[in-house]
């Protein structure tokens, strides 16, 4: 770790002080002017997948298809979550002109987790940490030269990460 | 001003990794507070990396990215000293930018 | 897990205690303010052996807000019920005085 | 014990009963020694946990669960590649570089100006014959120079404890018990604390971190009592933020159905003195994460 003697810019006042629901309010200015970088990104938030409760409905509105498993994609994820509320989840593959991520946990209140879209350059590898409220198989999508491809693992949650 | 994203973007080669963690509550809307009333959905929705003007990455949220969200990828054309710039914006429609220097 | 059956047993022993403790004859204020007080009293004297327990301190809650309500059986069952938990945190305060010793590393 | 009334008696007899059920199966394994030179036990204790867990490495007992359990160990090391405690870290940083009022500084208040002094916390103060954390001397640093004190579990008092920590990372617990009576009875009443049973489930301190680390109680890993202070303070997934060492203590006691004691109180201070002890040579590893 290097954080206190790297970039002095690191070293900001935070506005987001712990998780206080207020805490974003300095940021109301900054959302006026839409990011530039979001208006780049052409694609739409797919605001319908990421409502769905339903693991195959939610791959069907996101792709509009099924996907076969395919043992070129190796999904790394912990046998027992140590905690539901941080499960470090990450997937390489070895699959040619992939176009986009997603990982879906089925257990999950909203099955769809995240969907990440991989622009030409850019390596088919994702790391990220992702809530879990339970035992749950934790599925990842690869869309590869059009078509869909998956791979699943199942991960024990003792501790759930949604609550409630 | 202050960001509430932190990048590290090292160059290896022809090959940058990028790390990110952003300081976000990232709220379900499936927790209750102390009183039993449940705490309002406030997630990012999405997530976007722009090398030299080009997206090299963007990320769509739902409300399962565990709070203050991390996430890794690589991607290939970047020299030490570029620019990295990474913008979110949440469902409330609050936003970030901040521009990150690859090392 | 060696400790775990010490927990399940008092466990146990509180949901056993809670049964055979209802009421079958009515209560009044008084019936109540007696066994608060005695309750109370157990509960302050935990409390200055700095060992007083969660469910003690939830059944005096209990048992005043059923007083409030008037509902003096209610009452007297959890004022009964915190006066036999503080009773037996003191006794396990006491006890420990001495028995702590037995699980030092030495 | 005096009883009122005959229903009274009978559940105190039961609870009595429940109770020496308990309890005798400790007090079968009494020692009769009676040895109490802090230095002695303190390898008593570190070569207890090293002979319990011969695979681990004594530094690493400072990174509590994860030294004991390999799938745990590598969801931890992924989350160390960007700590969730990095923003309070860094939070931590300014707000020990931010003057008081008065303009004075943390610094000043603290020998190499506060900088890499962690493992010397908590110390044994002669002058007002108690414990000093590392907590209780930031308010009193605070307080010194007409400030308000801080929440001890609050936020900004991890932030500080977490950029102390990780000033100090490596060095070893440094902590002296001075040849006084005061200090050697501060030390002796934070072992007493340490090993009492307390709460409704009848647990110590001991009872999980001593006699069980490494074992699952529900869903955690429990951490071995050697080194346990070493991480703090610590960032749990569980929490979704940071936590003091009081903080810590507190949720302890309340796990074990009992009525925690205020924070910083003389029980917990001491406390914090015999583990700091006992973990004399484990370097600090603060700020850590846990589950």
């Amino acid at each position: 770790m290097t954080i206190l003697d790297s970039d002095p810019s690191i070293t900001r006042r935070l506005v987001l002080r712990g998780a206080g629901s207020v805490a974003l309010a300095g940021l109301g200015i900054v959302a006026m002017s839409a990011p530039t970088v979001l208006a780049a990104a052409n694609d739409k938030y797919p605001e319908d997948a990421f409502k769905q409760k339903n693991d195959k409905e939610a791959i069907k509105l996101l792709y509009g298809r099924t996907a076969e498993p395919s043992d070129k994609i190796k999904l790394d994820a912990p046998e027992i979550a140590e905690n539901g509320a941080v499960v470090p989840i990450s997937v390489s593959t070895s699959l040619a002109d992939v176009t986009s991520i997603a990982f879906v946990v089925p257990e999950n209140p909203n099955v769809l987790a995240a969907y990440y879209r991989i622009p030409q350059g850019t390596l088919p590898n994702v790391a990220n940490r992702l809530k879990m409220a339970k035992t749950s198989n934790v599925t990842v999508l690869v869309e590869a030269a059009g078509k869909l491809y998956s791979a699943t693992k199942e991960v024990k949650v003792t501790v759930g990460g949604c609550g409630g | 001003m202050a960001s509430s994203i932190r990048v590290r973007a090292i160059a290896n080669g022809e090959t940058t990794e990028v790390q990110t963690l952003i300081q976000h509550p990232m709220d379900s809307g499936f927790i209750k507070n102390d009183k039993g009333d449940f705490i309002p959905a406030h997630y990012i929705t999405e997530l976007a990396f722009e090398h030299n003007g080009k997206p090299v990455f963007v990320a769509d949220w739902g409300t399962a990215v565990s709070k203050d969200p991390y996430v890794k990828f690589a991607f290939k054309g970047a020299t030490k000293g570029d620019d990295l710039k990474v913008s979110w914006i949440d469902n409330k429609g609050e936003s970030d930018t901040a521009t990150f220097k690859v090392q | 897990m060696r400790n775990l059956p010490n927990a399940r047993t008092l466990i146990f022993g509180l949901l056993v205690h809670s049964f055979v403790c209802g009421n079958a004859f009515a209560a009044s204020e008084a019936d109540f303010k007696q066994a608060y007080a005695a309750a109370d009293a157990a509960e302050r004297q935990a409390g200055t052996l700095r060992n007083q327990w969660l469910v003690t301190e939830a059944a005096l809650t209990d048992a005043k807000k059923a007083a409030e309500k008037g509902d003096f059986d209610r009452a007297v069952a959890a004022a009964k019920e915190a006066e036999a938990l503080a009773k037996a945190s003191i006794f396990q305060a006491e006890s420990e005085k001495e028995v702590w010793k037995n699980l030092e590393i030495r | 014990m005096a009883h009122v009334d005959g229903a009274g008696k009978r559940v105190s007899m039961r609870w009595l009963s429940i109770l020496l059920a308990a309890l005798l199966p400790a007090a079968t394994c009494a020692a009769a020694a009676d040895d109490t030179d802090p230095a002695k036990e303190a390898r008593a204790f570190r070569d207890f946990f090293v002979k319990k867990f011969p695979n681990v490495k004594l530094d690493d007992f400072a990174n509590g669960p994860y030294s004991l359990n390999e799938d745990m160990r590598r969801q931890w090391e992924e989350k160390e590649q960007f700590p969730p405690y990095e923003f309070s870290l860094e939070s931590g940083k300014e707000l020990f570089a931010k003057p008081f009022a008065n303009g004075k500084h943390y610094a000043d208040c603290f020998t190499n100006s506060g900088i890499g002094v962690r493992q010397n916390y908590p110390q044994f103060d002669v002058k007002s014959s108690k414990v000093i954390t590392l907590e209780l001397a930031l308010n009193q640093c605070r307080e010194a120079n007409g400030e308000n004190a801080i929440s001890y579990t609050g936020e900004d008092m991890a932030a500080l404890t977490a950029y102390m920590a990780f000033t100090s990372r490596g060095k070893p617990f440094d902590i002296k018990i001075p040849d006084d009576p005061r200090a050697r009875a501060a030390y002796e009443n934070g072992k007493r604390y340490f090993y009492t049973r307390r709460g409704q489930l009848n647990f110590s301190c001991a009872t999980c971190h001593v006699q069980n680390p490494g074992e699952r109680l529900r869903a955690e890993v429990l951490a071995p009592a050697l080194g346990i202070l070493n991480a703090m303070p610590i960032y749990r997934s569980e929490w979704g933020g940071m936590g003091t060492v009081s903080r810590r203590f507190i949720t302890c006691n309340s796990q074990v159905r009992g009525v925690p004691l205020e924070p910083q109180a003389e029980d917990y201070r001491d406390l914090e003195y015999f583990l700091s002890y006992v973990a004399n040579g484990l370097p600090i590893s603060g700020p850590g994460s846990r589950p």
